[in-house]
């Protein structure tokens, strides 16, 4: 059996410890059934994903894993649906039902509610907050208006500040010092991941300045678990999950479903596998971050 | 294949160009096997060309004019952001009629198209401001007009025949038990660089342009209107992203204003390069040009047939097409 | 003599605060060849830049058949009639010819299309009335310097003019092609045309002109009729001041020979070429166009890749891959091709000079470029060959032609070579200037400096060399040496009657 | 400030830049009140310029001489990779001696970043391809190969001191009630900037560099060894990236395979384009391009400052850029 994987490469470290779960997943599927072969294709553009995946359909693979850059692959993989592949799709979605098997996500909306319910508690509800987000995109969307919605309900946070840091820890930086220039008093900062959040971390510590009590990114960064894992930094007390590894599990999906198994003899379905997956986004804290610690990840 | 009639046309100093073609498809089969060559494959490899391709037949003529555009893909998004919000409103008002609804749409884009060119041409030509900057400043702001419209989101067309028009093709017809067709994008690419490779080789603007891009001083004192020329460059290759935009649009039947286009900048210069068109501007050819898309994507399809690990990929993309121009160099 | 067709009032230009043109009045006369001539410098390309649109004057009009004319570019002076064969080639070089004589002006077919062939066929005609060989369809890439000049006289015929400017069209032809050229310029003025003449060959000028009129310092000095006005009053009026012999004595060359090339061969070019070279010779190259005297002489800089055939300098072989070498082995060139391949237009006088001989510049601890010792050099060079600039830092693009030609033959001396290869030395020199040049490389020859003088100028040859080589085709046609060095001799080799007389 | 001195050597040419760096600071003063004078904020804009900073400066010498160099991105990034391997062996092999690992370490991303240009350089001369080509080719082979020997992932030094180097202030003393001091990256920009001036405007080479970018042709008749000159422009480049590459690897004392280094082409070429250098080669001038790296760090600066909303952030940036050039080439 063949599954093809299509995801963006790594131009930041989330999605470089993605791609690595992906090899990882190749890895350890190939090792396990001598039948499965599994290929991987990682692209810079939609434009190259959308090609990558008409040559997998070329190649007539089993089954295909599409963590789309963005719903412009929907045409192609429901072209691929139609054949007959079997379909997994995840994170970002496509813009039609029913023109895939599976669909995985991490959940956006919880990611951000989670962690932003933590920091506004750690706040006292109260303070100066400064948010740096992704590339403008879908999901910086949601996140970010879901981050305004929480601290709607609480009147005494104040958003200083929003802007993007492109998921670049280099240009997080630059804004941080950017904040850090503006404003005297900041009593926390909300990054859109870890990358970034050690970015911005990074000028802080450079400041020399002692007002910013908590930093919160996300993503699970494994030195960032590493520190809340040991208390090692005053600073950064919690993460909230939006797990890498979700492509490991789609392609797991995908490998069990091109194979035709049943994932669990007590469900029945038409086509084998549920239909959505949305996975949890859960808060990491000292008392269970070493759960969420993967010491041979890159990243 | 269907491009032999128009390659006579090119001179022998084209050979080069097309030996490394060859050479590479030659390797694509070996490589690619036995995948690449089956039909399917080999009509994707053009479509999957085309969209860049297009662009890159009018970057050709910027090129030669002496300048470059890095606003392309932001310029794409741009277009294609107003051309499906201007059609969504026309299936809204005319009640459905979704023919006359693309035709707006694309009529926007193509309009539009032009104009944000020729608003390039003019900073260069009027301003006084070196191609380069012009370009990189419109890149930043076309790209960010069209986030702001779409709040970082994407605008998907309400019209269904749009984007079976986008996935249309010509001609289909049987071929053993697999079915040979062309794409529309591919029929476009092909029909637009015979029409700008005609342009350029046998009108008087062609002629102009090659001037002016070799010196410009020259051309000048030669009582040739260089800024006119210059402007008009820019204000075609406007109107080639619009066509562009439109079939990548209709492709997805969306469109993701953070993605679209992204990197065609690139791709479309390099293409334009590979086939042989100096840098510096002054000759260059539009099925060189074809030759350096095609070539770019052989190479990529030619990878992916192989499945080579990603990273491993990416080093052998760099070795080949330094070795494809090497072979093409070495010919000239 | 016509009506006033072109008439130029008070015009004055400067370029940045330094007047070039003062208070100019011209009249041109339809049907007329009116010479111009003057120093380097003194504003003669400025003149007729301004009637053809290139540049605007500070002050002052141009009427045009009595008409007053704005001028605004070369357009609009293309729309009046007027043509220009400029002082440095205005072709594209990655065009054909016929692409390029037409450049502006092209042949359409009914449907607006370029007519490509009806332009090879004009361009064909054309050359062939200036009896030159030249591939419509070649590119200007690969043509020799004096085969560019035809195709911009060629251009410049190609649209029906009324006033045709030629600045210094001859400096790169041979008598022969003069003389083809001239006949055409005559028949054209039968047919009604206007041509104002420049050049720096007064005996041309004296044969050709109707009427001449001398600049000096921006100013015109004299204007009458050519005729009563010997060579040397115009050569006066132009200095202001006598002039003597214009040649210096011939020195005695060594016996021992510096150079030699052995049988050398550049497939395409020439084939089987010797000479040798004595201490202290001047030895000439003469032929005719596309005879391949540059060639030969790119060849020993090692320029073009030979097949066949060796270098010795003093005895011994040299191994010359590129022009580097050459000029270690101590021999130098100056090129025909001024703007092609001789000076940086965007370099300042000083940079152009030293471009060569940087490296004696930079001798101290850290490397640097001694920039006061360059300055004091480069002023020596100035003040010697009376190049007209106002400062060493004004950028060659801004200076007149030949007193771009006079830095670029500073540049190739500044090695301070043992041989030195000058490829139309005198190229665009006034008469004075071309005296200075003379005496200079004179001096150089008795101080033992080898010389090899490739011109077109037969006279020059004649004045300057020990010996004379002549090329044909491609091949050395003949050796003429002392007394048997005179311009029937040469033209007996060049023209291949030598090789008649043999069968 | 400290360039006063250096600022009188530019020649009247680059007045323009001078007064468009003027105006934009004037407006920066304005729009990004009162956040922008401050002496901390003006360090923080200089800092976070001079990575591309550093790296522009030797482009110059590669546009000047006519080329250009895409790989300077990727490249940073493989020797920053290898370096801080090779660094983290040192201090294993050594026992924990850290200036001789730094050191070791920093050798290694200098020595092989001279390699490495090196690589480009010969692939141009000898191998007779053209400089876009050439570099677009090795942007994806360093990348690539630095992302296969991390798995995509980071190398993170194991010397604390490499951190602290990274961070490290020369010449910090109080001012009022902050502290104004000069960071590491900014003095070596500088310094580099000067010496490379001096390179460019006092040596043989720099003379070089200018006449063959102004003129192949006439510099290889004129005995220069035009390939020779080019090959160093490159190789030059390698060594400058190796610097960039480990001041900014110390600031963040890890290197991220995926995104280091990432978009330093563009910003690096934009700076020197900025910087009054011409796109066809031949003449420009490394405090120029100081300029234009401040410029565009400026533009970003004081947009943030002034707090707009990212998209409107991205519209005016290329508002800015354009204005900014257009008040330049006027004023020339
Ligand atoms: N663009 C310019 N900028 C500054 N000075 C200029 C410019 N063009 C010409 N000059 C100056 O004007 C003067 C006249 O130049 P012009 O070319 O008219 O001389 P000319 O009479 O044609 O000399 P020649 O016989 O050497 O060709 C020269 O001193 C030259 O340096
Ligand atoms: N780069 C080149 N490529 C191909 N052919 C060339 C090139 N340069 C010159 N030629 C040809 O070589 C022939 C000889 O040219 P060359 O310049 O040596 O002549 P010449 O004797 O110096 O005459 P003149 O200098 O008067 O033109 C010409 O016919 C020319 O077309
Ligand atoms: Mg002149
Ligand atoms: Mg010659």
């Amino acid at each position: 059996k063949r599954i093809g994987v299509s995801m963006p490469s790594a131009t930041h470290g989330w999605m470089g410890n993605a791609n690595w779960w992906a090899t990882r997943a190749k890895t350890d599927w190939e090792a396990r059934d001598k039948n499965v072969k599994i290929e991987l294709k990682f692209s810079g553009t939609v434009n190259q994903q959308v090609s990558d995946i008409e040559d997998l359909l070329v190649k007539k693979v089993d089954a295909i894993v599409v963590f789309p850059h963005d719903t412009s692959v929907t045409s192609v993989v429901e072209k691929a649906y139609e054949q007959g592949v079997y379909v997994v799709v995840l994170d970002r979605g496509v813009s039609k039902e029913g023109i895939y098997d599976v669909y995985i996500t991490n959940d956006d909306e919880a990611y951000t509610r989670k962690g932003m319910e933590w920091l506004a508690k750690q706040m006292g509800f109260k303070g100066n907050l400064l948010l740096i987000t992704g590339i403008p995109s879908p999901i910086d969307t949601i996140r970010t208006d879901t981050i305004k919605e929480v601290c709607k309900k609480y009147p005494n946070i104040k958003i200083l500040d929003v802007q993007p840091g492109d998921w670049n820890k280099q240009k997080s930086t630059t804004v941080m010092e950017n904040y850090l220039q503006k404003y005297k008093q900041i009593d926390a900062v909300y990054t859109a991941d870890d990358d970034m959040m050690l970015g911005a971390m990074q000028a802080y510590k450079e400041s020399g300045r002692k007002d910013i009590k908590f930093f919160l990114g996300g993503g699970c960064l494994k030195s960032v678990i590493k520190e809340i894992m040991d208390d090692s930094n005053p600073l950064v007390k919690a993460d909230v999950t939006y797990s890498p590894s979700v492509i490991a599990t789609s392609i797991s999906y995908g490998v069990i479903g091109a194979k035709g198994d049943k994932l669990n003899p007590y469900v029945y379905q038409v086509r084998a596998l549920p239909r959505r997956v949305i996975l949890p986004s859960e808060l990491v804290t000292k008392a269970n971050a070493k759960d969420f610690y993967v010491p041979e990840a890159p990243f | 294949m269907s491009l032999s009639p128009s390659l006579k046309k090119l001179d022998l100093e084209k050979y080069g160009s097309l030996l490394a073609l060859g050479v590479l498809f030659v390797l694509a089969s070996i490589v690619g096997r036995p995948y690449f060559l089956r039909p399917e494959n080999l009509i994707n490899v053009m479509r999957q060309a085309s969209y860049t391709g297009i662009i890159a037949l009018s970057m050709t003529f910027v090129i030669i004019s002496g300048g470059i555009d890095l606003s392309v893909g932001s310029l794409a998004a741009f277009v294609a952001s107003c051309g499906v919000l201007f059609m969504n409103l026309l299936v809204k008002a005319t009640g459905g009629n979704e023919t006359l609804a693309i035709a707006g749409g694309v009529a926007v884009m193509m309009g539009l198209g032009l104009c944000c060119g020729a608003l390039n041409g003019l900073l260069i030509t009027l301003g006084k401001i070196v191609p380069f900057i012009v370009t990189l400043g419109t890149m930043s702001i076309f790209r960010y007009l069209s986030l702001q419209m779409a709040n970082a989101g994407e605008f998907a067309s309400h019209s269904q025949r749009f984007g079976e028009f986008g996935m249309a093709k010509l001609f289909a017809f049987k071929a053993g038990e697999s079915s040979i067709s062309l794409p529309v994008p591919v029929a476009v690419l092909l029909a637009l660089a015979f029409i700008l490779s005609f342009v350029l080789t046998r009108t008087r603007y062609g002629r102009y342009l090659c001037a002016v891009g070799s010196n410009a001083r020259v051309a000048q004192y030669s009582a040739v209107r260089v800024g006119r020329v210059r402007f008009w460059a820019y204000a075609i290759n406007g109107l080639v992203i619009g066509i562009s935009a439109a079939l990548l649009a209709a492709r997805f039947n969306t469109v993701s204003t953070p993605n679209f286009g992204l990197s065609f900048e690139m791709d479309a210069i390099a293409a334009v390069i590979i086939g042989g068109t100096a840098m510096a501007g002054g000759r260059g050819s539009v099925w060189g040009t074809v030759i350096g898309v095609f070539m770019l994507q052989i190479i990529q399809n030619m990878l992916n047939m192989a499945g080579l690990s990603p990273y491993l990929q990416g080093v052998v993309k760099g070795v080949v097409i330094i070795g494809s121009v090497y072979i093409q160099r070495q010919k000239q | 003599m016509g009506d006033v067709i072109l008439r130029a009032e008070r015009i004055n230009k400067d370029f940045g605060g330094v007047p070039v043109l003062k208070d100019v009045d011209l009249e041109v006369r339809r049907g007329e060849i009116l010479g111009i001539i003057g120093e380097n410098g003194a504003g003669k390309s400025t003149l007729m830049k301004i009637l053809s649109g290139i540049y605007q004057p500070s002050s002052g009009r141009v009427l045009v058949n009595g008409e007053p004319a704005r001028i605004g570019s070369p357009i609009e002076a293309r729309r009046l009639g007027l043509s220009l064969v400029p002082q440095e080639f205005n072709l594209i070089r990655d065009l054909p010819v016929y692409d390029n004589v037409f450049l502006g002006a092209e042949l359409l077919t009914r449907a607006g299309l370029l007519d490509k062939e009806a332009m090879k066929a004009r361009t064909r005609e054309l050359l062939a009335q200036l009896s030159v060989t030249i591939d419509p369809e070649a590119r200007i890439e690969a043509m020799s310097a004096a085969e560019k000049q035809m195709v911009e006289i060629c251009k410049a015929l190609a649209f029906s003019a009324r006033v045709l400017i030629m600045d210094e069209p001859t400096t790169m032809l041979t008598k022969v092609e003069i003389e083809v050229l001239f006949g055409l310029v005559r028949k054209l003025r039968a047919e009604g045309m206007t041509v104002i003449y420049i050049s720096h060959k007064l005996k041309e000028v004296k044969a050709l002109c109707d009427r001449v009129v001398v600049l000096r310092d921006g100013e015109i000095v004299h204007d009458g009729p050519a005729e009563g006005l010997s060579v040397l009053e115009m050569a006066q009026r132009m200095v202001g001041r006598e002039l003597g012999s214009i040649f210096p004595p011939k020195s005695e060359p060594g016996a021992e020979i510096v150079f030699e090339a052995r049988g050398v061969t550049v497939p395409g070019s020439f084939e089987d070429v010797s000479f040798e070279l004595r201490k202290g010779e001047i030895l000439g190259f003469a032929g005719l166009v596309g005879a391949g005297r540059t060639e030969v002489a790119e060849a020993v800089l090692g320029l073009r890749k030979r097949t066949a055939g060796e270098f010795y300098k003093d005895g011994k072989l040299l191994r010359i891959e590129e022009p580097a070498d050459a000029v270690a082995a101590g021999i130098s060139y100056l090129s025909e091709d001024r703007q092609g391949s001789g000076i940086v237009t965007g370099f300042s006088v000083a940079q152009n000079v030293t471009l060569v001989s940087l490296g004696d510049y930079c001798r101290s601890a850290l490397r640097l470029i001694d920039r006061k010792r360059e300055r004091e050099r480069v002023q020596g060079y100035v003040d010697s060959f009376r190049i007209k600039t106002e400062s060493l830092s004004k950028r060659l693009e801004n200076l007149s032609g030949g007193n771009q030609q006079k830095v670029s033959l500073a540049k190739s001396i500044d090695t301070e070579p043992e041989v030195l290869i000058v490829d139309e030395p005198t190229r665009g020199v006034d008469v004075s200037a071309k005296h200075e040049i003379y005496v200079f490389i004179g001096e150089l020859a008795r101080k033992g400096i080898s010389c090899v003088f490739i011109s077109s100028e037969l006279e020059e040859i004649i004045g300057m060399c020990n010996r004379v080589v002549v090329m044909r085709d491609g091949k050395v046609a003949g050796v003429l040496e002392g007394d048997g060095i005179d311009e029937e001799r040469i033209m007996f080799y060049a023209t291949g009657a030598h090789e008649e007389v043999a069968s």
